[in-house]
């Protein structure tokens, strides 16, 4: 599948980067001093000027033969003996599909923040991280080997932490943030294993760069064995940064970040990079059935375990989050069967879409005065209308109700899954389009119908938010509404547009089974219908039944609620032997006993031995004088001998 | 041996020269100021009047010429309690020691012969004369300093620290003044100097150093004098302000000798500037051989007589020179004590190493000295 | 005719080491200080006899910029122990012991 | 020179020399160490350094000692009282000079220093000579020195100058604000 590519230079990639760069500059410099008018100016306008240059960089794709790409280089980046890479950057059309993904969602998430920040004493050092995150964002999206793309990956690592816990007087935040950041390093760890990996079998082959198209290239290089190796690395790299089985824990937590972050970051972005990752690497894990089918696996039980999750927990954002892991592991069943396309695709839509979901959630919790227990809302419809509708809206493209967004990106990816012969993943993921509609309906009802719980106090300054607010939550709402049909089924209108035009970079899927497309998405839907439905006879019409059905179920209700303990798990086999070793064995033994034990004997023997020492300095120079007098008497003494001999 | 003993003898008369000529300038001190103020003056003590049965004018001569020497010497030698007695003595003669010593380097007569052996009539013929003078001058200090010091008198402390401050400023625009006169006479031996003084130009001026150093005469009378501490610059002794200024607590010898270094100082001043400025010993228009006048006419004279009127030449110009010396003491009122300085500091130094520049350049432009 | 060599080594030597016997013992600075001098001019009149016996002038250049630098360090050190002098009210080496532990 | 005034001198200087450091009265001192500078200038003398032995007198006898003069007498320094400094330092101190010295005569007496020594060139010591030393191979070690001397002057100055009026009410000033900014 090595195609010639020719890569045509273009600065409308520089200018991408370039405008985040400058907003991040001006924010962090100037931001504090010049005030809220000039950072709410600037902050978004930066990411719009990026989005416009993106635009045109689209523009630019779209108009070049298929395969072709626009590369950007600045300079030779490290030049180790032979190892060689540039800092360059490349965009073909999967990169051009993301940066219109992360500089116009990220615009408008940054234009709702001017309204949902605007009593945030920070404004300035919010907006500072925001631009950051996007540049670190581009630059992954946009870097030409992969060693740039790690920079990135790190970057919005760091900024994902910063943001995490940008309310760091609040402990719990500030840990869950350094939660956050811990877990990716796990995933990172993986994924610098895997790009050693990758190096070393190039190197060995005479390939000193890690160039995509000189990887790609010289792809053949890989066996099975080292391609499972380096594939199942980076896929950890991947759990990590999106949010999968195992390592999935921090997303939840990172959901104490201001709510802008979660819809841009933990919704719509960063957490997508994986997925990107795998897409962008795909000649490699082609090589690896295995890789790919662990890849699939992992991603089916990801979306299951999450959207069980997701039925029961209370917190409107938690919900939000479990089912953000739930839809990544849609993606990841989509390229783990093949279909990276259809995974790119649910990238996409589920962007627009979770990121109106946030947003609109965000509406809500600021409505609500900072309140996110679902349980003390309800009945909310006629104080936020726009945010119902455009909710409303979001959830039913994410329940893949036919038209809508979702709907078509889902049905891309479980007809993937079915057709690479997973048949029961595939199940498991139309059982979660199942959940996926309850949970979101739920969500739906428990929030804008049934009668108020809202405290009075509350209920008297309920607001629609400001415009510049809602003005987002209408674009992405008509984004989210339409943003599916550039992806219709085959040979209905302009068919699988997007497929097409991403062929180039992840090939076409190549289906091992053959099935009717027609079928798997009634079943599909069909599913997500009832589990709406079953929403709507819990919600609304026997409201009591959820109680009783939970009081029942008691055990299993809990262990749902408790998010099956997986954090106590994880505290119990890692993070207690770590701080055992650490404390007892490495603190206290080694560090406290041993190193310290020397420095300070090593201290304490110079300390008396000049105390002595000391004695001979009492300051007075005749004294000095005698002892050099002395010096003197060595020294011609010495002379003396020379000459006698 | 012969040199030697010569040299001696030579050395010793200088040094009585000297101090004759510091008795004169004692003498000048009295009758001169006298007749310069319009007053009689010492008049006193003439033995028997004889010499106004003589009908003679009375030059008080006798009182001021051995009377006051002897009242001085025979005056009681007075310590004051406190004193440091050894330096307290040893002071006046370390101050007039060097005096003395410098006389010697003088070169007070061209060579005369005597039953066929030359000698060169300066007592100590050296080669580095000119450094010798001011090694000597700046010795001269300690005597006046340790003086003051050691009255235990504050008086006489700050005399002795005028004095010393004052000499050691007025050394250097000396010394400045001398290196010039060394660069313009190329040599450091005063009798070369001298000889280089001979002879005329454009056949009647004399080749005397006044006419090419005007400014270091200027700069070297000045010092001198200050060197002396003599009027104007007698800030040390400053009567009305210090009484006696370092001499307070001296009496009788020591006190003498103290004028005696003052006087003989004076007189060393006029030597030096005679042998720098006034061609020494020279004559105008005498030669080995005898005069040759300006018109051209010769008068032969015999070598021995040469010899002698160029002594007497060198005496009558230093005597005039003193004189002179006197004049100005007894025309120029003290200066203050900034003004002193000033003076030193910030005229007489600058314009002797301007003067200096201006030598060396015309020196080297006009290739060679003289 | 000149001294024998050896005389004025072994005079400079001696000199020398009166020298350095008056900086051990006095406690005034400044009568230290005279003491470097001396060592000074025992230093010089090595110099002068060794150069007069080589026939060379570069002993007596030496001693020429030995003396420069002599009155540079008298006038600076001399300006110190005044400054010492006015703020401590003493000149003795073993009351001005402040540089020490 | 000869050598009967070589052993005066000899005695001379060392006399005045050990009146130098056994002396109590500082000024005492100062006479000494003058009397073994002039001694040590005429030896420069009779070693035909004559240039040089002058230049001592002028500039160390005539100069520097007069600077220790002043010195003495601003501190108003008189004869000290009691015994001066440490007696142990004054006991192990003469001992080490003693050895010093011992090594020194041994270091320098032997005949390995007899240099053989055929008269001086012409002019030797005399000031052309040593100008034309000083101003050709020691040119630049020459105009470093005078660099030397000038930073000397301005340093004593600086260190021995009073602070005048006006800078002391700066300096208090200075402290003033400082204490008032300490306070914001």
């Amino acid at each position: 599948m090595v195609t010639t590519v020719v890569n045509l230079p273009s600065s409308a990639l520089a200018l991408i980067l370039l405008f985040p760069a400058l907003g991040v500059l001006f924010n962090l410099f100037f931001g504090a001093r010049l005030g809220r008018r000039a950072v709410s100016i600037v902050g978004p306008g930066v990411m719009f000027l990026a989005f416009a240059a993106a635009t045109w960089a689209l523009v630019r794709l779209f108009m070049l033969p298929p395969g072709d790409a626009l590369t950007f280089t600045l300079w030779p980046w490290i030049e180790a003996g032979r190892f060689h890479v540039e800092l360059a950057l490349r965009a073909d059309t999967l990169s051009g599909v993301m940066i219109m993904i992360v500089t116009g969602v990220g615009a408008f998430i940054h234009l709702y923040s001017v309204g949902y920040m605007a009593h945030d004493e920070d404004f300035a050092r919010f907006f500072t991280y925001m631009n950051l995150f996007a540049l670190s964002m581009l630059i992954l999206v946009l870097a030409s080997n992969l060693l740039m793309m790690f920079v990135g990956w790190e970057g919005v690592g760091l900024c994902s932490y910063l943001l995490i816990a940008f309310w760091y007087t609040n402990p719990q935040f500030a840990y869950n943030g350094r939660k956050a950041f811990i877990v990716n390093r796990v995933g990172d760890a993986g994924f610098i294993l895997g790009m050693l990996t990758i190096i070393s079998v190039l190197s060995r082959g005479g390939v000193w760069t890690l160039d995509f198209p000189t990887i790609q290239a010289h792809v053949a290089l890989f066996t099975t064995g080292t391609a499972t190796a380096a594939c199942l690395l980076l896929f950890m790299g991947a759990t990590g940064k999106s949010a999968q089985i195992p390592l999935y824990v921090w997303l939840p937590d990172a959901m104490v970040g201001p709510t802008p972050v979660s819809a841009l970051i933990h919704a719509a972005t960063m957490v997508t990079a994986g997925v990107y990752m795998i897409a962008r690497l795909n000649f490699l894990f082609m090589l690896s059935p295995d890789a790919m089918t662990v890849v699939a696996t992992v991603g089916a039980l990801t979306a299951f375990f999450a959207g069980t999750i997701a039925i029961v927990q209370p917190d409107i954002k938690k919900v939000l989050a479990y089912s953000t892991i739930s839809q990544l592991g849609y993606m990841f069943l989509g390229v783990g069967s093949g279909a990276f396309a259809a995974g790119i695709f649910h990238v996409m839509t589920h962007a627009f879409f979770k990121g109106l979901l946030f947003l609109c959630a965000g509406s809500v919790i600021h409505a609500m005065g900072g309140e996110q227990d679902m349980t003390k809302m309800g009945a909310l419809r006629k104080h936020l209308p726009i945010t119902f509708w455009t909710m409303l809206i979001a959830t039913l493209a994410i329940s893949a109700v036919p038209g809508f967004s979702g709907y078509f990106s889902k049905d891309l990816i479980l007809e993937g899954a079915y057709e690479s012969g997973h048949v029961w993943l595939w199940g498991l993921g139309v059982l979660t389009a199942g959940i996926t509609g309850f949970y979101m309906f739920r969500l739906i009802f428990m929030t804008f119908f049934g009668e108020s719980r809202v405290e009075p106090e509350k209920l008297h300054h309920l607001h629609e938010s400001p415009p510049s607010m809602t003005i987002p939550l209408v674009v992405l709402a008509i984004a989210s509404a339409i943003g599916g049909w550039v992806g219709l089924p085959k040979g209905l209108l302009w068919g699988d547009a997007f497929a097409r035009f991403l062929s180039p970079v992840v090939g076409n899927f190549r289906p091992g089974v053959e099935a009717s497309t027609l079928g798997l998405s009634v079943v599909a839907t069909g599913v997500g219908m009832l589990g709406i439905l079953l929403a709507y006879v819990c919600y609304i019409r026997m409201p009591g039944l959820p109680m009783i059905v939970a009081w029942r179920a008691k055990s299993l209700y809990q262990v749902l609620l408790d998010k099956y303990y997986i954090d106590e798990f994880y505290n119990l086999i890692i993070t207690r032997p770590l701080f055992f070793v650490s404390n007892v064995i490495l603190n206290r033994g080694i560090d406290r006993f041993m190193i310290d034990g020397t420095v300070n004997g090593i201290g304490a023997t110079v300390r008396s031995g000049s105390r002595l020492a000391r004695r001979s300095e009492t300051g007075n120079v005749q004294h000095y004088a005698f002892v050099y007098v002395l010096g003197v008497l060595g020294v011609v003494a010495y002379y003396l001998y020379l000459v006698r001999h | 041996m012969a040199e030697l003993i010569v040299g001696a003898i030579e050395a010793v008369l200088m040094i009585f020269i000297g101090l004759n000529l510091a008795v004169f300038l004692l003498y000048f001190e009295r009758k001169g100021s006298a007749l310069i103020q319009d007053r009689v003056g010492a008049n006193r003590a003439s033995i028997t009047g004889l010499g106004r049965k003589l009908g003679l004018p009375n030059l008080g001569i006798i009182n001021t010429l051995v009377a006051d020497p002897i009242k001085l010497f025979t005056k009681e030698d007075f310590v004051p309690a406190g004193a440091d007695h050894f330096l307290h003595t040893l002071a006046p003669f370390i101050a007039l020691f060097p005096v003395m010593i410098t006389f010697v380097v003088i070169p007070f007569g061209d060579t005369i012969t005597f039953g066929g052996r030359t000698f060169g009539l300066q007592a100590a013929p050296l080669n580095a004369a000119a450094l010798y003078l001011l090694a000597t001058i700046g010795i001269g200090v300690y005597g006046v300093s340790l003086g003051g010091w050691a009255s235990n008198n504050r008086w006489a402390l700050l005399g002795g620290i005028r004095a010393t401050a004052q000499m050691i400023s007025y050394e250097i625009a000396m010394g400045l003044a001398i290196i010039a006169i060394v660069i313009t006479y190329g040599s450091l031996d005063l009798q070369a100097m001298v000889r280089m003084q001979g002879g005329v130009w454009f056949g009647w001026l004399p080749r005397w150093g006044i006419f090419v150093q005007p400014l270091a005469f200027i700069l070297l009378l000045t010092a001198g004098i200050a060197e002396s501490k003599r009027v104007p610059f007698d800030l040390p002794e400053g009567e009305s302000e210090l009484i006696l200024g370092y001499m307070l607590e001296y009496s009788g010898g020591k006190q003498a000798a103290f004028m005696l270094t003052d006087l003989a100082e004076q007189a060393l001043v006029a030597m030096l500037l005679v042998t720098f400025f006034f061609g020494g010993w020279q004559v105008p228009w005498l030669y080995r051989d005898g005069f040759h006048l300006p018109g051209g006419a010769i008068v032969a004279l015999a070598p021995l007589l040469v010899s002698i009127a160029g002594v007497v030449a060198f005496l009558i110009k230093v005597v005039i020179l003193c004189s002179f010396m006197g004049l100005i003491r007894w025309t120029l009122p003290r200066f203050r004590y900034d003004q002193l300085m000033k003076l030193g500091w910030k005229i007489l130094v600058p314009l002797g190493l301007a003067n200096i520049l201006i030598t060396a350049f015309v020196v080297v432009v006009a290739g060679g000295a003289h | 005719m000149m001294v024998p060599l050896p005389y004025l080594m072994a005079l400079s030597g001696a000199i020398f080491a009166i020298g350095v016997l008056g900086f051990l013992t006095r406690r005034n600075i400044l009568v230290m200080f005279m003491s470097v001098e001396l060592m000074l001019n025992a230093v010089n009149l090595a110099f002068i006899a060794l150069g007069s016996r080589l026939g060379t002038m570069d002993g007596q250049v030496i001693v020429f910029f030995v003396m420069t630098v002599a009155a540079a360090e008298a006038a600076v050190g001399l300006a110190i122990i005044i400054s010492i002098f006015r703020g401590r009210e003493t000149v003795h080496a073993d009351d001005l012991t402040l540089l020490r532990w | 020179m000869p050598i009967a005034l070589f052993w005066f001198l000899a005695a001379v200087s060392l006399i005045s020399a050990f009146g130098v450091v056994l002396q109590r009265n500082p000024l005492h001192c100062l006479l000494a160490l003058i009397v073994t500078l002039l001694a040590i200038a005429v030896l420069f003398i009779g070693e035909d350094a004559t240039v040089v032995g002058f230049l001592q007198a002028i500039v160390y006898a005539g100069a520097i000692m007069v600077l220790f003069l002043f010195v003495i007498w601003l501190l108003n320094l008189r004869a000290e009282m009691g015994p001066t400094g440490h007696l142990g330092l004054k006991l192990f101190g003469t001992i080490a000079v003693a050895a010093m010295f011992a090594e020194l005569m041994a270091f320098l007496l032997p005949p390995h220093l007899q240099i053989k020594f055929a008269g001086h060139a012409a002019g030797y010591g005399s000031i052309d000579s040593l100008s034309q030393t000083l101003f050709s191979e020691y040119l630049v070690a020459f105009e470093v020195t005078s660099v030397l001397l000038l930073v000397a002057v301005i340093g004593a100055v600086a260190l021995a100058r009073r602070s005048t009026a006006s800078e002391i009410q700066e300096h208090a000033a200075d402290n003033a604000r400082k204490e008032r900014s300490a306070a914001q």
